[in-house]
């Protein structure tokens, strides 16, 4: 079943470049529930119909395709803010870092000494270009909002990293990470809030009076 | 302390404290003839000390004990110095290592007080005369080791005595000669300036602002003026002792032939004394501590000499 | 031992019982002084005795701290420091009833009891201690009591200044010696002192470089003084007796104990000592002389005799380089005597300004004046400090002094050349002495001497009180001893010397090589010769006429404004130090045939802190500020840029 | 017995919830941490170490951290009823529910011998802390709370990914997959060394940003500065702790795989880095909680050096561990009853806290003393023994920077503290005085460091010397 994971890993770094391209906040959140939803696919087609990978899978739909979008969705709406992504550098640049990142991640992987099974495969190369393109959202938009999508991208990319090593990772764990996940999202959501209604504006920008 | 002890100390207070004020006479007595006088005679200190011993002390309101304490402490440091110095080739009553540096600092204790003293009468001129003799002294002090360490260096010993000893007549001659050459010349400028002469000081200067030494005595009347005078001249005197014994470095053999020698010596350097009053004109203020300091590299320089 | 130990522990808790008394109460303070009192009384009798045993008394117990140990030692080297300091703390105890009584200052006199009592305890440990890490941990309590005794005052801004620039210099020297002692431990493998005249390391250099350092700052020598002239001038009189007196001394000692630790002393060593003792006198007094605070002045005096006693310090430790027993036995003996007499009349002199500025209210010297007739104790007591200070004879700074100058004569018994330019520090010496007569000349002359210059100088009306005097007296007696009888102290010099420098055959003090006695004998005879002078002149001019007005050529009407000021009478040498010292002068400028009221004002600040070290230290400051508010922008961007950064660079690291 | 002290707080939860009475839920906390503390000194005295497999459990490392975090919550605890007493417009029903979960979280990071179980822990404790930074409820505090919560979750997601870098390693090394530690540290050599060293250092830069090593140091200052003072007495004595904790857990890892020197020279860097940074930063701080901060920030650089040095000088670092904890408690305490006295934490305004607050002033220039390591507090000691280890192992100079970045870091510390605590006191509000349970705690942690500065118990020494055989790789 590694075509459907290959197309799986393929479709979430499409995704990636979409993030980092996309100008609309929106479309921005919908594209990360996509990436969420397209995770949930990677374990049964990795590890087949256990119960864990059903768990996992079903971690990932609910919360990386469900309640964590609606939660950024509802934020926004309520919120009010005008939904463009105000990238501290341009959106063509934060492509080419992206794309840059991505190759790299391909080559690095590359060098890594990997066991026989994950030869060939994108997992590893998928999870690190999804971590840099976490990170690139991370450091180059502005609004909060974005910064949480950065965040999420950054946790998608070690989720795939995980599924890989599903043995480490027992259940409970499993589960107390997506649980943080979640929480750490919800305060996000929580803290947005109230940074809007201190600064009316979800710009972080503005959040810079506390320095040196 | 041998059974000679006795006797010599007498002989060295006996010389003291009759002929100081004669040096006094004759440098005046020099300058008189140089000037085309008479002058006064010879005896002319003692005289003066005589008529200020009779005399009754006048005080200023403003004095303490600390004022009389600087006459006291002149004569008193002058007396003891003596018994520390060999005159001419009479050795020193007392004689030890490193009473050479007791010497240094007896003079330093006897200005300590006469500065006090001046300062005690609370009057601005006699300040400004205190600030410049311990200015000049401090400039001084310097030249006097720089010069003790090379008389040490060339006698291996720390005591005047041996300093100043028979040694001197060789080291003339010998390599070191240049070097006490310098050490003299040093010795001689050191002994201008403690004593306030020209070309350093005008001891019968009239106008109060010009005076350094006399200022400061200004107020002393009767009795401790008579202290104030005499201390003066024992100091001449027992600073002259040195320069005599390294100028002349004779040994008779006998007290009475050394004493003879010294006195002599003496007399000679009151007249030396004297003619430089006379041919001389009194240096300007600012000038005097370019002087001494130049009097110091002097005597660095003799030491340079002897310890390569 | 025992009693030693105990004398510690009392005087370390003598300031406690205060804080359970009513707050104006005198029993707090009396019982405090008689704690302090019976702790030193036992301290001291218990080195007596050790030094009666002969061989030095040691305390080995256990401490549950990693590398800890309770090991002390008394051996003549600490005795000869631990003594003046018994005496001096006891003296301060009772002279702080009369000077700082509770009942004055409710506020802060209960929290200064406490830390001068622990103050006395962390120094008596200090020069006992026998472990590294004892010694450090003595040595920075000692420090940070200090500290709260300069800053007794805290509500004045000055005294704050004062108090950081010391704890702040006191902390550099003590991290210093904490990296000192540890190389040493490393050298000896053992936190334990090593035994005299037994380190033969590799890293002597480093060792000696920051003992140097550490010591260095808490001696004062130059140019590390800077936090003692405001120190000084800020803490209370008998705490800046305590702080020049003693404390300055445990650097020295600290310098003393590390450099009998080594086998060879490599001569750099002598030659850096000897060369900073004379910068440090030279110009500690030329600061003096240019001072107009009264306890600023003694300060800067305090730097210059820390100087004297470096110079006799490294020509003992040339001495050891170029094997020189005499000079060894001379330089070190000289710098020790001097160490205690420094101890002795420096607190003498700092009583008795503290009773001028007690009765008078100010430091400044030209608001005195007259203050002989006023408080003819307190002025006969500085006087004699002052003398001896100087290092005049009969008292006992010149035996002192006298001993070094000998020293410094001695270099001439070697062959080398080079070591012959040390007798250099004889007329480096002399100089010294010059300007310090001066420089006490003029303090005594225009505080004490003259027409008051004030109406508070007129206003005095009381002498030191007998708790005031009393100290004063006792210090002033044992100056005069020393003075007089120098005979009396030879042998514990010389045991003291011979337990810095075991290995050197040393000749004995006080026979040819320096006879002591001699020096005290004329004394003797001067005094003598004195008092029958002066006997006779009072005789003479018991009843003359004191009504006159001085002579002020011909001016009929002076006023008190007339007479010399402190800063005239030293100008004209000051002058001649222009070069070292950058005297700025304000004003004075008159012009005109009648030329409008003008006031002059020179003032003197310190060569290396404020000339140097502020100056640059703003430089820093500005510097870094300006560091953070480039790195610490306030952006998470940014910040998570140096996450990624850091993470790169690492990565980088182990892939390597 | 471990599961109870996980569990007692969150036992406590639901009582905190619906309490309606606001002192009573302020005593909760005092409860709670007297009922952890009391657990806590049975189970270090009774619960022997942990067993292969197991998931919770003691060792050296867990006791020596578990031994200090419990009784400064506990200080703290107590500190909180009279703080919240005076600051009823904030309320509590936020406050304690969260510093509830904190404590649990905490001592489940402490026992935990899974590493991803050290991971969820840890980032629960930063979950939980955020709301508590937001205690003041004004734009700063939003601020600061925002920057931690970001930093802070990226850098846990790297320790993440690390984590499962250390998996991969035992994966291609064919040893048994597994983040239990006991079994990564029966696999030692096995693992693969590039994906263990990848790991180790992702590790380090995710516990490392927990921590405060420099230059992932950065949400420290803007979170102590605008946290309440008991808050950032937990974080900087108890959180720090952990982070240092799961950093050592990662270093055990690395000494099994024989890897220690890579890991020492690692955080060596990060330690000198984090000091100099905090020496320089410290100069001017017009702040006097942020200045805290970069006190704490150079601490932790302390610490990361004694480790990266090893021997002797981890033995030192590790009580420095404790003495930090205690010392930093009594600081922020202190310094928070004097930012509550003059309504300031500008040092252009606060003056003359010693006559201001005589009780809480005094503390916190001790504080001061001890943190800068002047006897007889404990920090005396463990900075000196650590300097001993530095020069015994032969690294002269670093030693030689440490002690000059250790002065740098006292004049720019002691410049601010004199200014506060000493002077006449000016623009402070008359309402605020100290009050017993605000001085207390604070006093109390002060007189356990002074304590180990005089004297250091035998089980405590015995407990230090077995972490450091653990670290050095010593299978027990």
């Amino acid at each position: 079943m590694t075509d459907l994971s290959n197309l799986c890993l393929l479709l979430v770094i499409l995704i990636n470049f979409f993030a980092l391209g996309s100008a609309r906040l929106g479309a921005c959140i919908h594209a990360v529930a996509l990436q969420g939803a397209v995770l949930a696919v990677l374990p049964l087609a990795t590890l087949g119909l256990t119960g864990h990978a059903l768990f996992l899978a079903a971690g990932a739909l609910a919360l990386k395709g469900g309640v964590i979008p609606w939660l950024l969705l509802r934020a926004i709406r309520e919120v009010r803010i005008r939904r463009e992504m105000e990238p501290l550098i341009g959106f063509v640049p934060t492509l080419l870092l992206g794309a840059l990142a991505t190759a790299a991640a391909f080559i690095f992987a590359d060098r890594l000494p990997l066991i026989a099974g994950h030869q060939g495969e994108l997992f590893i190369p998928t999870a690190l270009a999804t971590l840099c393109t976490g990170f690139l959202l991370l450091m180059s938009r502005r609004k909060a909002i974005t910064q949480v999508v950065g965040y999420l991208i950054l946790e998608n990319g070690i989720f795939i990293f995980g599924i890989l090593l599903v043995e480490a990772m027992p259940l409970m764990v499993e589960a107390g990470i997506l649980l943080d996940l979640l929480v750490a999202v919800f305060v996000m959501g929580i803290v947005i809030g109230q940074i809007n209604r201190e600064f009316s504006s979800l710009d972080t920008e503005r959040l810079s009076a506390l320095k040196e | 302390m041998d059974t000679t002890f006795l006797p010599r100390a007498a002989l060295h207070l006996v010389l003291l404290l009759t002929c100081a004020p004669l040096l006094q006479g004759v440098i005046g007595r020099t300058k008189a003839l140089f000037a085309g006088r008479t002058g006064a005679p010879l005896l002319q200190p003692y005289f003066d000390l005589a008529r200020l011993l009779r005399k009754e002390s006048v005080f200023s309101r403003t004095t303490t004990w600390v004022f009389l304490a600087g006459p006291v402490v002149g004569v008193a440091v002058a007396i003891l110095a003596a018994l520390l110095v060999p005159f001419g080739a009479l050795p020193a009553p007392i004689a030890f290592t490193g009473d050479l540096l007791l010497f240094v600092y007896l003079f330093g204790l006897s200005r300590f007080f006469t500065v006090a003293s001046a300062l005690d009468t609370g009057s601005s001129f006699e300040g400004m005369g205190g600030a410049r003799e311990v200015t000049f002294a401090c400039l001084a002090e310097p030249t006097v080791l720089f010069s003790l360490i090379v008389l040490a260096k060339l006698a291996g010993s720390l005591s005047l005595t041996d300093l100043l000893g028979p040694h001197l007549a060789a080291a003339w001659s010998g390599p070191a000669g240049l070097s006490l050459g310098l050490v003299t010349v040093c010795l001689l400028v050191v002994l201008l300036v403690e004593n306030s002469r020209i070309p350093f000081d005008d001891p019968n200067t009239h106008l109060e602002l010009t005076m350094i030494h006399e200022v400061m005595v200004l107020d002393h009347s009767g009795p401790t003026f008579a202290l104030v005078m005499y201390g003066a001249a024992l100091k001449l005197m027992v600073l002259g002792a040195p320069l005599v014994r390294l100028l002349l470095p004779v040994d008779t053999g006998s007290w009475a032939g050394d004493a003879g020698v010294f006195l002599a010596g003496m007399l000679l350097l009151a007249v030396l004394v004297g003619v430089i009053e006379s041919v001389m004109a009194r240096l300007r203020l600012v000038r005097i501590p370019q002087v001494l300091i130049g009097t110091t590299l002097l005597a660095g320089f003799a030491l340079v000499l002897v310890i390569r | 031992m025992g009693w030693f130990v105990a004398g510690v522990l009392l005087t370390a808790i003598s300031g406690v019982p205060g804080f359970f008394t009513t707050r104006h109460g005198r029993s707090g303070e009396r019982l405090a002084c008689l704690l302090v009192l019976t702790g030193v009384a036992s301290a001291a009798a218990s080195v007596m005795v050790t030094l009666g045993a002969g061989s030095p008394v040691v305390l080995n117990a256990p401490w549950a701290v990693p590398g800890g140990e309770l090991a002390l030692r008394l051996d003549p080297l600490a005795a000869l420091f631990i003594l003046p300091l018994c005496l001096v703390v006891g003296a301060g105890s009772i002279y702080g009833l009369g000077y700082w009584p509770q009942a004055d200052h409710p506020g802060n006199g209960r929290r200064f009891r406490l830390f001068y009592g622990l103050l006395a305890a962390s120094m008596l440990l200090v020069l006992a201690a026998d472990n590294s890490l004892l010694f450090l941990f003595a040595w920075e309590v000692m420090a940070v009591a200090a500290f709260f005794l300069v800053t007794t005052e805290q509500e004045r801004a000055e005294a704050r200044r004062a108090g950081f620039i010391y704890l702040v210099s006191a902390h550099a020297g003590a991290l210093a010696l904490f990296a000192m002692f540890v190389v040493l431990a490393r050298e000896t493998g053992s936190l334990h002192f090593p035994t005299a005249a037994t380190l033969t390391g590799g890293s002597a250099t480093l060792v000696f470089l920051l003992g140097l350092f550490g010591f260095g700052v808490k001696a004062g020598l130059m140019p590390l003084h800077i936090w003692l002239p405001p120190a000084h001038a800020a803490a209370p009189s008998h705490a800046s007796a305590l702080l020049s007196g003693i404390v300055l001394k445990t650097g020295i000692y600290g310098l003393l104990r590390l450099t009998s630790f080594f086998a060879v002393i490599p001569p750099w060593w002598g030659w850096t000592v000897l060369a900073l003792g004379i910068v440090s006198g030279i110009f500690g007094v030329a600061l003096a002389l240019a001072q107009h605070d009264l306890k600023r002045l003694l300060a800067y005096h305090s730097v210059e005799n820390i100087g004297i006693i470096a110079i006799g310090l490294g020509l003992a430790l040339l001495g050891r380089s170029f094997a020189l027993p005499a000079l060894v036995l001379l330089g070190t003996s000289g710098a020790l005597l001097h160490v205690v007499n420094h101890g002795l009349f420096k607190s003498l002199l700092f009583f008795s300004a503290g009773s001028v500025v007690h009765a008078t209210g100010s430091r400044e010297i030209d608001h005195y004046g007259g203050l002989l007739r006023r408080q003819p104790w307190t002025a006969v007591c500085f006087l004699s400090g002052a003398v001896a200070i100087c290092g005049l004879p009969p008292f006992n700074g010149f035996v002192s002094e006298w001993l070094i100058y000998l020293a410094a004569f001695d270099v001439f018994q070697g062959e080398s050349l080079t070591l012959r330019l040390a007798v250099l520090a004889a007329p480096a010496l002399a100089l010294i002495g010059g300007l310090a007569v001066a420089c006490f000349v003029k303090v005594f002359g225009i505080a004490f001497l003259g027409e008051p210059r004030t109406p508070q100088a007129a206003a005095v009306d009381h002498d030191a009180a007998p708790s005031l005097r009393g100290p004063m007296l006792t210090l002033l007696l044992a100056c005069a001893w020393i003075g007089l009888l120098p005979g009396t102290v030879a042998p514990l010099l010389q045991k003291a010397t011979t337990c810095w420098a075991p290995t050197v055959k040393l000749a004995s003090l006080g026979g040819a090589l320096a006879p002591l006695p001699l020096v005290g004998a004329v004394g003797w005879v001067l005094l003598i010769y004195l008092a029958g002078l002066g006997w006779w002149l009072h005789r003479r001019t018991r009843n003359a006429p004191r009504d006159v007005s001085t002579w002020g050529c011909g001016y009929a009407a002076p006023t008190v404004r007339m007479q010399y000021t402190a800063s005239s009478f030293a100008d004209f040498l000051v002058g001649q130090f222009r070069f070292g010292l950058r005297t700025e002068r304000h004003g004075g400028q008159i012009a005109g045939i009648f030329p409008p009221p003008a006031t002059f004002s020179s003032h003197t600040p310190d060569a290396v802190l404020d000339r140097a070290l502020l100056p640059g230290f703003r430089q820093v400051a500005h510097g870094c500020s300006w560091l953070r508010a480039r790195v610490q922008n306030g952006l998470i961007p940014t910040y998570l840029l140096y996450v990624a950064l850091t993470l790169v660079a690492l990565l980088i690291m182990v892939a390597h | 017995m471990l599961a109870a002290l996980i569990l007692i707080p969150l036992l406590l939860l639901p009582l905190a919830l619906v309490l309606p009475w606001y002192r009573l839920r302020s005593w909760l906390l005092p409860l709670a941490g007297a009922l952890h503390l009391l657990l806590t000194v049975l189970a270090l005295g009774t619960v022997a170490d942990a067993a292969p497999g197991d998931w919770v459990g003691l060792d050296p490392l867990a006791r020596l951290v578990l031994l200090v975090s419990s009784p400064l919550f506990f200080g703290c605890a107590l500190y909180a009823v009279d703080y919240l007493e005076i600051r009823r417009d904030r309320g509590n029903r936020i406050m304690v529910p969260c510093l509830l979960v904190f404590l649990s979280a905490l001592s489940l990071a402490a026992i935990s011998r899974h590493l991803g179980l050290l991971w969820v822990a840890l980032e629960s404790t930063t979950l939980a802390s955020a709301p508590l930074i937001y205690y003041n409820r004004n734009r700063h505090s939003i601020e600061a709370t925002w920057k931690y919560l970001l930093v802070c979750s990226v850098g846990i997601a790297l320790a993440m990914l690390g984590l499962l870098f250390t998996a991969y390693a035992a994966l291609l090394g064919g040893a048994p997959v597994s983040l239990l530690l006991d079994d990564l540290l029966a696999a030692g050599p096995l693992l693969s060394k590039p994906w263990l060293h990848a790991g180790f250092a992702f590790l380090l830069v995710g516990f490392g940003t927990k921590m405060g090593l420099a230059p992932l140091h950065t949400w420290k200052p803007d979170t102590y500065g605008e946290a309440p003072g008991l808050v950032g007495a937990l974080l900087a004595g108890g959180l720090t702790s952990l982070a240092f904790l799961a950093v050592l857990r990662s270093m055990q890892v690395m000494a099994a795989a024989g890897s220690l020197p890579l890991a020492r020279s690692a955080l060596l860097a990060l330690g000198l880095l984090s000091l100099l940074l905090a020496a320089l930063f410290m100069m001017r701080q017009n702040d006097l909680k942020r200045m805290l901060a970069y006190s704490s920030i150079e601490h932790m650089g302390l610490l990361a050096v004694g480790v990266g040095i090893g021997g002797l000088a981890t033995f030192g670092a590790l009580l420095h561990m404790v003495n930090n904890a205690l010392a930093k408690g009594c600081l922020f305490l202190s310094a928070g009853n004097i930012h509550r006295a003059f309504a300031s934490k500008r040092l252009s305004e606060v003056r003359g806290a010693l006559t201001a607050l005589p009780f809480s002033g005094t503390l916190f220039l001790c504080a001061f003393l001890a943190v800068t390591g002047a006897p007889p507090f404990g920090m005396f000691l463990s900075e000196f023994t650590m300097l001993r280890g530095i020069f015994t192992d032969g690294r002269t100079w670093v030693g030689l920077a440490v002690v000059l970045l250790l002065g740098v870091v006292f004049i720019g510390m002691a410049a601010s503290v004199l200014d506060v605590s000493q002077g006449e006191p000016a623009g402070r509000e008359e309402l605020f005085t100290d009050r017993f349970l605000l001085v207390a705690p604070p006093l109390a942690l002060l007189i356990a460091v002074l304590v180990l500065g005089v004297y250091l118990p035998e089980p405590l020494r015995l407990l230090l010397e077995q972490a450091v055989g653990q670290l050095e790789g010593v299978k027990p």
